[in-house]
């Protein structure tokens, strides 16, 4: 399966062999190509980590900044010009951890962006330390006694603060993530989907066959626009919930409120400053 | 008594929340209009309500602008508002007020006292509201401005209210402008400064002000933030013209938040920009290290108040220079400028995008709370479209953000306009933007980097030298000092000293040696502890200053205190 | 009404006149008073704002450090000495926009403090911008068309992430106010008191009379430990429920958890490092 | 073929996750309790698996610790592990490997080939993971090291593991010495490095392994950081010992937290530490200053690699000295150390603390990659409580926290030991740490946090001179270049060479002037671009180094190649 996001030569890709990220970029790659995103209006972001250094291969534009800032970034390239499709790739822990300010602040903001989390419920790159989404009694060489802190939930606290679209995802089945991808791509806003991917170097507990037994698909029926079924989905974590599990277009996105699309669509590079009407407001103003 | 001939330095003392900021502004456009210059700096306290602060307004018929020890009209709104400045209130000093906000110590004996009931005055038309109409009324009679004009300020300043509150207002302007007749009449006060008619025409702004529509005119069009004094202004400012002028003012969660975007919205085509404190700006140095590293144009204005920590929130100094310099892990080229003046403030801030935008390398504007609080009269601006267009490229396939070039400067490209991709990388990378472990590309993309500093060299801007070119004492200062300095100069009545202002402190300008040698006696002006541009200069030449003179308890340098420095130099 | 917490001589507190902060401050002496707290045994946090400066006129040790930083700082005060009784008391845009992340910490982390977070959904100290809990259409210098964002719901994120007590108060009825305080400080583990106070100077919007009339108290009948309740109460946003919505003490405290008190409760300061033991383990484990 | 003494250079280079640093601890322990010194430094890259990694071990019987060019047994383990290391084989390296590994380039002319079928052995005992045994086999054959030892080793190391497993290892280490015998029976590799009685005594460390334990020496109970390249060792050492010496280790959220909870576990009787690098570290300058404002102890390890921003996340880089120096805004003082070797690395850990909480200042361990992945030996450490105890007070009713005293320094109080209340504020605040907003108050705290700086003075560690007194030649250096620059200079064969080596980089010391006037010609190292170090210096004595031999690819020095700039030294 060919993707317009494949290189002419194939990269040297730092995952580990077997590790849940290769089949979370390939569910990736299809999406964008079967929605038809052209490969010069996408804008791919990530922070640091190892989920982190997805955007080096794929094909596009990619902005890989700071650990824990890809929130921040997206939401600014994505203002600055409206046009680009936007997708943030980080981790658990760049997303939740180190960035978890910027997490609660683009639920609030709603951009028009798609976040796609790689939770492994580990920190991979740092070699196997906790990350915030890791279950309790987890051992690690930093947690020696295990996790004992409450796993963070970001799908319960996106519903709870009437996200705009939140979903949970599993790599091991490629088609339905990119489905539930292709469903965060299209729908305007902020979509969080958080996607749970075995680490096969650091996380033996949640491994494959964990993450088959620990979860189940939501059915046909069930209505992701119905908030208090929502929340009630959210919290289960006895079996982890996958699909699209709640979704609100009731608000503007961040785009939209800004002042400067109010009057037309044109991207910040496209526009000059007006000269006479600086000087015209000065001497208006000041003297 | 005092005969005052040119100059008239006023100061308003109250509490947070009586509105002397309001005042101040009201009596700075009315002089302005009555053809004299003005000044103005504000003190005030970390609070909202109560405590004291002050404004000390400067009328004068040639320029005047700094902070000067010496009052020689005040007026206490309150009681315990004359507590603080006790040492500064003298014989020459004309008290005049309300009966009950006079401290006792100053009735009968040395001192000029003007009671009048001003509250009192204020109750009768209708309230505390009144106070100010009728202060600024009495500025107006005692200096004999002309009265409609002062209506027609009022009128125009006030026409969102309503019509019988306006009439009161100009009821108490009355009533002040007969007690201000009165004062003059009495003699007490004798040879107030005279009108000039080029002090009309000239532009009144503070420093915030500056920032911002330096900023505007450097095509800034993205300002993500979170308020922190002193620098909250500029962030209000960019707010309050962003319709205008369609910028997007975002106030971000926390200062990494902003900065994180500032860097990003560079890369999507915007001119971005961060306002903030030093408290802030500590935490925006791994995004200032992040520019460094993906070479992105960035504006960040640092407004300096002292440190450590929360330290004086609402006072200044000059304490963080070194930091800028140095903040950001890891070693990049940036450029840091501090402006001296009014128009400094507008024209380094428009040039910090072009030189940030020309050079991709971020750009630091240090200010502080004593320029951005200060309003003042200014000549005016120079606009145009040269700083304010994007040095950008449109992409083509193949294009790579990296390329080795000669000057260190990449061709820039944006997402989105043309064909190719833009990646960029907080890793060490190649040309392309990729990620790379390979040694020798390390080597040639931190040569790349650095050589810009080599490349910027003929953008920098030379220090200005203020005073004879035949100087035997060479005062160097930087940023907010600069008037302070020259008035002080004068009034040592020395001819031999020179001041070399900084505007660019970074990087150092190679004629500073030059200057340095030529000078029998040198001193350093610093509103900090250490003498951080002192080291600096001592980093890159060398060169050790026989005297430094340095404050650092949150108040500017006033002229008297730099005054008799100066007459003491050998 | 003089309480151990009071000065000799009366501070000058830096609060406007008629700000609630003052009534907070009396709610909280006299919850202090009641519990018989000795005033050497508990140390005020704070970051920085209007609210942070609480500690100041409280008499006893305080820690009053950054903005946004109060969370870590108490957090590790009760973890170097579990003996103390922390209280933080912060501003809502220092706790939930500056501070963000660590309220989410604090949250998992369940240490054994009292979070009392005056929330005038404004930034008062900066001269009023918007917080994150400032409404919709709240117009402000920096917010000059009105705030669009979704407002901050810190009481649905706390019981969307199981925490251990989470409670609103409104600082109007300062005798409500205190027994909420009390029950907050008498619970083990992370205890949050968001409490709504009106900001006379910077938010003409949500006044006292706003607050009255936009909140409600939990009737007797409530029961703050189902958790499905407790969901569906925090998420109300039209009128904001008032008392204690959600308690769970199912989760040990953080400092239970930590290594040196599994084996006894001596605070740091009286611990003594083991040269003995040092020198054994560096012989066996790097001959 | 090269006749080697002294001192054998052996190069493993394989793929990330091959198990490549067990080997590397395998053959140190063997080594060392073979009676020979031993020194290994790891290289990789920024992945879990794939790519390239390599260690470095040198064995030697006289103490050599520091990074060599030289390759004299180079085992590859697995395709393109050669290809990194093409310009360091040389003709005198011997090339020890599976066939399949070894590139076509280097058979026939010029290279030393021994081609030994490691994997299949290991296949054929039972799989790859019996490899690294067979190669801790093929080296224990060729040195001839007693393999009962050998074996015990083993066994004791894998006392956890099934019985059958270790059976299996055990033929896996005879098949390799049995292949080592054979090599040296062959005469390939001649005069291998005998063995040293006192080698066999010494305590075998890492860099990160000297801060831990230096921290624990130092008593230290409370460590919360977020995990960041190279410091997390220290981090995990510190979990690792947790449970014995009764520390809190807490994995932040993130680094401002991380910073935030250390100053005030030391607020309440904590002796707190924080590890990270500079990204982190860039994090924490904010906390930094609210250390600096409330006077808190603090001890912060960083442990740096090449910026800016992530840079190079498993490289090595002396990037970051200017930026701990200047770092936070506002004006404080502090300390920073950067240990040259493991005795420092232990000794400065342990007296930063002391100094930390003797002056309440916070003090930064400046440490980098090169340093704490390398492992070496050291004789021993001195432990005893003397900088383990608390410097704290019982406090009293009027307990003021900020007494000014001579010294700058005042009784430290914790909350909870004593009747007094211990009041912190990161505003300016007066003795009792109240917020002050008065000038002469401010003044006054101002001088007294200042003052410390010449307080700390006696307790200033010098700079240790090492070579001749009568020097001509005079390098200047810091931080973990020491022991490479020392083996430089003897490689060098100048005599007239002496090292004047900072482990205290901050405050700069006094002597400093002194020495450099002395030399005829001087000369700086610094793993940095800009020299920085040698930018501090400048700065404060105006000394300027005739030559300046800096690297900023990622990696350490060689001792080649900066032996090869002495020996052109004037
Ligand atoms: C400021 C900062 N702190 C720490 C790091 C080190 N760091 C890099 S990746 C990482 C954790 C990655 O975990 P996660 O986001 O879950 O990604 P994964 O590797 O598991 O895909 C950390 C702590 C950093 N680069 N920057
Ligand atoms: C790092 C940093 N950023 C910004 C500030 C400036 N600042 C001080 S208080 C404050 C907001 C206070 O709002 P809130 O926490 O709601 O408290 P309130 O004043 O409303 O009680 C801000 C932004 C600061 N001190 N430090
Ligand atoms: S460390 Fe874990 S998450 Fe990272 S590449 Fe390897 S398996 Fe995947
Ligand atoms: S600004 Fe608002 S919150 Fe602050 S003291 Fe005044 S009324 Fe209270
Ligand atoms: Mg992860
Ligand atoms: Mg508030």
């Amino acid at each position: 399966m060919s993707s317009v996001f494949d290189f002419e030569r194939p990269p040297d890709m730092a995952w580990c062999p077997g590790c849940g990220n290769y089949d979370i970029i390939k569910a990736v790659r299809s999406a964008l190509d079967d929605l038809n995103i052209s490969r010069d209006r996408i804008v791919m972001v990530s922070g640091i980590g190892q989920a982190a250094k997805t955007p080096q291969y794929v094909n596009a534009s990619f902005f890989n900044g700071l650990h824990g800032r890809s929130l921040p970034a997206a939401t600014a390239i994505k203002a600055s010009n409206p046009g680009l499709t936007v997708v943030v790739e980080s981790g658990d822990g760049c997303t939740y951890g180190e960035g978890g300010n910027h997490f609660l602040a683009a639920l609030r903001r709603n951009p028009d962006i798609t976040n796609l989390v790689h939770d492994n419920m580990v920190y991979g790159l740092t070699k196997g330390q906790a990350s915030p989404t890791s279950r309790k009694g987890f051992k690690t060489p930093v947690q020696i006694t295990g996790v004992f802190l409450e796993p963070f939930n970001p799908v319960a606290v996106a519903v709870a603060m009437n996200a705009s679209f939140v979903a949970r995802a599993f790599s091991g089945d490629i088609e339905k993530t990119k489905e539930i991808i292709k469903k965060a791509i299209t729908h305007r806003g902020y979509s969080l989907v958080d996607i749970l991917h075995p680490c096969v170097s650091f996380n033996r507990v949640n491994n494959f066959s964990w993450y088959k037994s620990n979860t189940y698909y939501l059915d046909d029926a069930y209505d992701p626009s119905n908030r208090s079924e929502a929340l009630k989905k959210s919290v289960e974590m006895e079996k982890l919930p996958l699909g699209v599990i709640y979704t609100n277009s009731n608000n503007k996105t961040f785009e939209e409120n800004l002042a400067p699309y109010k009057k037309n669509d044109a991207p910040l590079y496209l526009r000059k400053l007006d000269a006479g009407k600086l000087m015209r407001i000065i001497e208006a103003n000041l003297k | 008594m005092k005969n005052i001939k040119t100059d008239l330095s006023i100061v308003l003392s109250g509490e947070a929340g009586q509105g002397i900021q309001t005042l101040d502004r009201l009596l700075m456009k009315m002089f302005k209009f009555s053809g004299r210059h003005v000044f103005s700096f504000s003190e005030f306290m970390s609070r909202i309500r109560g405590g004291n602060n002050s404004t000390e307004i400067r009328v004068s018929s040639k320029r005047a602008d700094s902070f000067l020890d010496r009052i020689d009209v005040f007026v206490p709104f309150g009681h315990g508002a004359m507590a603080r400045f006790h040492e500064r209130i003298t014989g020459d000093t004309v008290i005049i007020g309300d009966p009950a906000f006079i401290d006792d110590r100053y009735r009968g004996g040395g001192y000029t006292v003007v009671e009048i009931p001003l509250s009192e005055i204020a109750k009768e038309i209708g309230g505390k509201t009144f106070l100010n109409l009728v202060v600024m009324g009495l500025f107006a009679g005692l200096f004999g401005i002309n009265e409609e004009g002062v209506q027609g300020q009022i009128r125009a300043q006030f026409s969102r209210v309503a019509a019988d509150v306006i009439e009161k207002n100009i009821e108490a302007l009355r009533k002040g402008i007969e007690a201000g007749r009165e004062i003059a009449r009495s003699g007490n006060i004798k040879n107030l400064p005279e009108a000039s008619p080029d002090a009309m025409k000239e532009l009144l702004i503070n420093g915030a002000e500056t920032i911002t529509l330096g900023g505007i005119a450097g095509g800034c069009n993205f300002v993500s933030s979170y308020p922190m004094s002193p620098s909250t202004d500029v962030l209000v400012n960019f707010a309050k013209y962003s319709e205008d002028f369609d910028i997007i003012v975002e106030q971000a969660e926390d200062e990494i938040s902003a900065v994180n975007m500032a860097i990003a919205s560079w890369y999507a085509g915007g001119r971005a920009m961060v306002t903030t404190s030093g408290g802030g700006f500590a935490l925006m140095t791994e995004g200032l290290s992040l520019a460094g590293a993906i070479e992105s144009p960035l504006v960040i204005h640092v407004g300096q108040r002292p440190g450590p920590a929360t330290g004086m929130p609402t006072r200044t100094e000059q304490g963080d220079l070194l930091f800028a310099i140095y903040a950001g892990h890891g070693e990049f080229p940036r450029i840091i400028y501090a402006p001296g003046n009014y128009s400094q403030g507008f024209d380094l801030t428009r040039k910090a995008f072009h030189m940030a935008d020309k050079y991709q390398v971020p750009v630091i504007l240090l200010t502080d709370q004593y320029f951005l609080d200060s309003y003042g009269t200014v000549p005016g601006m120079e606009i145009d479209n040269s700083m304010s267009e994007n040095i950008i490229t449109e992409t083509y396939s193949g294009y790579r953000r990296y390329q080795v070039t000669e000057s260190g400067v990449s061709p820039r490209g944006i997402p989105g306009y043309g064909n190719g991709i833009v990646c960029l990388d907080s890793d060490e990378h190649d040309e392309g933007g990729y990620i790379t472990e390979d040694f020798a590309v390390r080597v040639v993309q931190v040569n790349k980097r650095m050589r810009k500093l080599q490349s910027m060299g003929p953008d920098s801007i030379p220090p200005d030298l203020y005073g004879p070119d035949d100087f035997l004492c060479l005062i160097v200062s930087w940023g907010s000092t600069l008037n302070g300095i020259l008035e002080a100069i004068k009034a040592s009545g020395r001819s031999d000293i020179a001041l070399l202002h900084y505007s660019q402190v970074y990087p150092l300008h190679g004629d500073t040696e030059k200057y340095l040698k030529k000078a029998r006696f040198t001193a350093i002006v610093e509103n900090n502890y250490t003498s951080q541009f002192g080291s600096l200069i001592r980093m890159h030449t060398g060169f050790e200053f026989d005297r430094k003179i340095l404050k650092y308890n949150g108040m500017p340098f006033s002229v008297e205190e730099l005054a008799e420095e100066f007459k003491k130099f050998a």
